[in-house]
């Protein structure tokens, strides 16, 4: 599997991103620079967390119109494999690659923990290695990872079984509706979420859990 | 404003340059100074530059060690960690900005330490922050607590630097001048250290970064507003961090020093461009000539005195080896920031100005450093206090200590530290809740442990044992985890030193740390001090904050403070003699702030810490926790919580309170198989310690025979509360 | 030419700052402030002297870049 | 009655916000757009019918809370 990850001006979760990749894969994942215009020949492709452009105006506005997404975009119609973790999944959304917005945290503040995720499907090449209703633990870091999105959209997400991850009941961190942690578009192509698997790949790290996201993807992919 | 206007008394007065300074700076000078020469004095010549009532008391700091690389004096100090890994850190404050505007006080206090640390070579791996704030019930405290952690927050957080640990605690004496300390954590590389000599003649001096504005200037250019072009609004002196640009700026400076074009670099820090151009000049024995018009300015109209004193953020100065400016340039296009040639560096020794073709300031670079005033102030040693303790032995044990563990000193900070991404960069080993952060060594096996300590309290009662025992705690928090400790950096928060007394507890305080860094081999590397830390003449507790740091060498030989097994024997290391002087038992059960401060006896500190990490290192030993504010069985519970295991304490033989809540020095609580705690009790008693048996894990309580038990879920339910209560006061949680 | 932008949350779409600063505003005993909205204002300076071509181009910008258009609204306020 | 409270930053006082929003409209290709600054807009419905009262209120309600009158100045609009 060829991977690669985009770094755009402030992101800051690109190596953690590219240190699961390369234990997952065994292979060195290509660092692309945002203004590039053509992204390498990989694939998948992670767009890393972060604070893009500082998440000044609107979190990942600033990014979703750089050069090298426009040829995601356009790779991503034809097939190509999109992870958006985090600030990640902030871009993904403002590029219209999946439905919705990321608002501020119902509470306001910055929140960082581990939190208690819902597998709600695994079938997608993002979580084929984890069971339906299994519950996982990754950590969120957001200040702005209240997911929304009017209800007819969160109602075909239900309904077409777009909503790979869920927040615990008990244990939703920023307000987001219907406890949305992780999204798929149509294609299936394109996984957004806002909790950071890759920083739980490492059992001294405080758990594994998101190993079996990455090995989905080898899985897959290769 | 123009350079030529003329320097009356109370413009120097203005400048808070006594007559004395001024009669030396016209004799170093051999004339008058301009205006603008004036705010290049007033700023290096200021306490905070200049170190003018520490500096001669800072010499008795022991600084040397095998393993350390660089001690006090360049930006930060660094230290040998193996590998040819080196470890770079510093701690300073930003007390002053952060009680005017909390958010943007303490983001931009953030920044600076970190362009402290970057400046040097290295990547910053961790933050530490170390807060006081005033009484909770003072009405201004919950607003600056509220901004001030947002603060520290939003600029570590877009930096993508973890910030995993620190210290709070609240006290009426800080109502009207809180502390915001920050420490940063770097890695680097033994042969890419960075420092800020600017050697050599004829060197391009560049400036990188954002724009200058009129952002920091210091409170005199307000009293000499008449100088100045336009008069329109009044001027704001409070910086705004662009946690964005310091991001850039960190990748663009560790692009540029992967190449061999830099001589030497400085971030501009307090009194921006003046200290960085004149520091760099004097540790050069160089000299510099600026010309103001080619630096990269927000605003229009720009004075020379103010391009000089603006103390806008997110600006670096280097000194290039001639010819290597394209390749700079190109890297910081790369990264959309300022790059600007402003100078050249000389062989006159002198600080030379230009500004619009004219020269504005002409100053010999040793008279803004080497000669720069150093006073021996008057000193009145304190007294230690050493009044009654007494208690009511009455009280019942577990209702003091559901009021301990949830008092504000005491309480889970949890509140603060999950508004931190303390798990960015995937290194952070142990978070916040312990007793020191744990961050591994990227890609390697090894990790470094970091703690900050102080406790005021002590240090208020006996400056000198309270100095010490700052010291010995973050020596010992680094030991609780199985660290070697290898040093520390400080930053020295007191009132006024123009007071004897107060230079009393500053010299006092410096002679603990001396002595306690002395004995435990845990050298002083970088610090700073904040002075006049004092509202309508009442002065902070004096504040020796200590960041501490240590190695661990086997990232799998570590102790954290959960209990792990039921059926664990807790074993006690170190005397206890049951000292509640200046307990918190005395000031949250007994509302009183008396009795001595506990002695720490250096010896004995160094014999247990050695004891514990080796039983670490060796992996006989997973659990450990240092005991200190609270006493005993504060300590416990916290293990008890850390684990979601309980304890049992069979009868003691001890009078409980003394015992349980005294706050005895160079104590630790270790918990191993009941299997091995005998031969573990042995080897103790053979290395010349006292260990004591206290119980055994176990249940979902702790339990004391014959006194009764409480259980887990009570303890966190007081432990956990309180700071979420506290702050849901009906405030708007700041944000930019 | 200066424009001024006005980015407001649409209608329906949930605003916790706003509702937050209700809140803040009724505890810190302010009587009847019903609903409160948070948006944005953006102050351009633009070279452009023709107003209507001014106002065209800021529209761009706002469908481009400054408005999210699935949460926002905007207005725009152009002067000389 | 209705309030509009602009909240924008004190002449003087950084933007970054601001400065990158500018960047950005210059890299899409938006030729001559000169300083950008960014602020807050909140709207208030108030049960006061008294233009003047309601204005003094919204105006303690700035000092109060909804400026941070350090780096921030406001105006305020009050329309029926
Ligand atoms: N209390 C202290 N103990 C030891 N070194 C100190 C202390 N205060 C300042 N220093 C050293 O003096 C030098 C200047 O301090 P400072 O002005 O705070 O550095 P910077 O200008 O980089 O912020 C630094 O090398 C710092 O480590
Ligand atoms: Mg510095």
């Amino acid at each position: 599997m060829k991977s690669a990850v985009v770094v755009f001006p402030a992101s800051n979760c690109d190596r953690d991103a590219a240190v699961a990749l390369e234990q997952v894969t065994g292979q060195k994942p290509a660092m692309v620079w945002h203004g590039e215009s053509e992204l390498p020949d990989v694939d998948v492709v992670v767009l890393p967390g972060g604070f893009a452009h500082g998440d000044y105006l609107r979190c990942g506005a600033m990014a979703a119109l750089s050069a090298v997404m426009r040829d995601i975009k356009a790779k991503a119609e034809k097939g190509l494999t999109v992870l958006g973790i985090c600030n990640g999944f902030q871009v993904l959304t403002e590029a219209g690659m999946l439905p919705g917005a990321l608002m501020r945290n119902a509470r306001l503040k910055f929140v960082c923990r581990p939190v208690g995720i819902d597998v709600q499907e695994s079938q997608s090449v993002f979580s084929r290695k984890y069971e339906s209703g299994q519950r996982i633990s990754f950590p969120v870091a957001n200040g702005i990872g209240n997911y929304f999105a009017d209800a007819e959209t969160l109602d075909r997400l239900e309904g077409e079984g777009r909503v790979v991850f869920r927040y615990a009941d008990d244990d939703n961190p920023n307000g987001s509706l219907r406890n949305i942690a992780g999204i798929l578009n149509e294609k299936r192509n394109v996984l957004g979420l806002m909790p950071h698997p890759e920083r739980v790949c490492d059992p001294l790290l405080g758990g594994t859990d998101g190993r079996a996201l990455f090995e989905s993807l080898f899985e897959s992919l290769s | 404003m123009t350079a030529q206007s003329t320097v009356t008394p109370e413009i120097v007065r203005e400048h808070g340059i006594s007559e004395e300074e001024y009669a030396r700076i016209r004799k170093l000078l051999g004339h008058a100074p301009n205006l603008v020469e004036l705010g290049v004095f007033s700023v290096m010549w200021s306490e905070h530059c200049s170190y003018k009532s520490t500096r001669a008391h800072l010499r008795r700091l022991p600084t040397k060690a095998p393993w350390v690389l660089q001690g006090p004096g360049e930006n930060a100090g660094v230290i040998d960690i193996g590998d040819g890994d080196v470890a770079v850190f510093k701690m300073e404050s930003h007390n002053h900005p952060s009680f005017i505007e909390p958010y943007q006080g303490a983001a931009t206090g953030v920044g600076g330490i970190m362009r402290d640390v970057f400046t040097m070579g290295a990547r910053p791996v961790a933050m530490m922050n170390a807060l006081r704030f005033g009484a909770p019930e003072h009405e201004k405290t919950r607003h600056l607590v509220a901004g001030v952690v947002a603060g520290i927050g939003g600029y570590g957080n877009c930096m993508g630097v973890p910030t995993v640990g620190g210290e709070v605690n609240f006290h009426p004496s800080y109502n009207g001048n809180i502390l915001v300390n920050a420490m940063c954590v770097g890695l680097a590389r033994a042969d890419r250290i960075f420092k800020s000599a600017a050697k050599g003649a004829g060197n391009p001096v560049v400036y990188i970064g954002s724009k200058t504005g009129r952002d920091g200037i210091h409170g005199a250019t307000m009293a000499s507003a008449e100088f100045s072009e336009d008069s329109g609004e009044k001027r704001p002196t409070v910086q705004v961090g662009d946690p964005f640009t310091e991001k850039l700026l960190l990748e663009a400076c560790l692009e540029l020093m992967a190449t061999d074009a830099i001589i030497a670099i400085q971030d501009m820090g307090a009194a921006g461009l003046t200290s960085s151009s004149a520091e760099m000049a004097s540790k050069g024995g160089s000299g510099i000539e600026l010309d103001l018009d080619r630096v990269p300015q927000r605003e229009t109209g720009m004075t020379a005195y103010e391009m000089l004193l603006s103390e806008s953020q997110e600006r670096m100065l280097a000194v290039l080896k001639p010819g290597r400016e394209a390749e700079a340039e190109r890297i910081f296009g790369k990264w959309e920031l300022d790059f600007a040639v402003i100078g050249t560096t000389t062989n006159t020794g002198r600080m030379l100005v230009r500004h619009q073709g004219r020269i504005v300031a002409d100053i010999p670079v040793h008279a803004l450093s080497e000669e720069a005033p150093v006073y021996q102030r008057p000193v009145i040693h304190p007294l230690a206090r050493s009044d009654d303790t007494s208690f009511d032995p009455a009280r019942p044990l577990f209702d003091s200590l559901l009021k301990l563990i949830g008092s504000p000193d005491l309480c889970s900070r949890r509140w603060i530290w999950e508004q931190y991404d303390w798990s960015v960069m995937a290194d952070t080993v142990q978070w916040p809740g312990g007793d020191a952060a744990v961050v591994r060594v990227h890609g390697a096996n090894k990790a470094l442990a970091i703690t900050t300590d102080v406790t005021p309290r002590y240090c208020k009662a006996d400056p000198f044992e309270g100095a010490k025992q700052a010291v010995a705690e973050a020596w010992r928090n680094l030991s609780a985890v199985g660290a070697r400790p290898l040093a520390i950096t400080d930053n020295l928060n007191f009132g006024n030193p123009e007071k004897p007394e107060i230079m009393g507890e500053i010299s006092a305080c410096i002679d603990g740390i001396a002595e306690a860094s002395r004995v435990l081999e845990f050298p002083v590397v970088s610090g700073n001090c904040s002075l006049y830390n004092e509202t309508s003449g009442e002065a902070i507790l004096p504040t020796p904050a200590i960041g501490g740091v240590g190695l661990l060498e086997n990232i799998h030989r570590m102790a954290t403070i959960a209990f792990r097994r039921e059926g664990d024997a807790i074993i006690l290391i170190g005397e206890t003699k049951g000292h509640l002087g200046q307990s918190l038992y005395l000031r949250e059960i007994e509302r009183s702030e008396s009795g001595a401060a506990p002695a720490v006896n250096l010896e004995s500190e160094r014999r247990n810490g050695d004891f514990v990490r080796t039983l670490i290192e060796t992996g006989q030993v997973d659990t450990a926790h240092d005991i200190s504010d609270g006493g005993l069985l504060v300590a416990l519970a916290e293990m008890a919580m850390a684990g979601g295991i309980g304890a049992f304490i069979p009868n003691l033989d001890r009078d409980p309170i003394p015992f349980l809540f005294g706050e005895d020095q160079g104590r630790y609580l270790i918990s191993v198989p009941g299997s091995r705690s005998e031969q573990l009790m042995k080897d103790a008693l053979n290395a010349g310690l006292r260990p004591g048996f206290v119980g055994t894990t176990r249940g979902d309580r702790i339990e004391v025979q014959g006194v009764g038990s409480i259980t887990l879920a009570a303890l966190r339910r007081a432990h956990e509360g309180w700071f979420p209560r506290y702050m849901r006061a009906d405030e708007l949680p700041p944000t930019n | 030419m200066k424009a001024r932008v006005f980015v407001t949350l649409k209608n329906g779409v949930l605003d916790p700052q706003g509702k937050a600063i209700g809140h803040a505003l009724n505890s810190l005993g302010f009587p009847g402030v019903g609903e409160v909205r948070q948006g944005k204002v953006i102050d351009l300076e633009i070279a452009e002297r023709d107003e209507s071509k001014a106002r065209a181009s800021v529209e761009q910008m706002c469908e481009k870049l400054l408005a999210n258009t699935v949460i926002e609204k905007y207005e725009i306020e152009i002067s000389p």
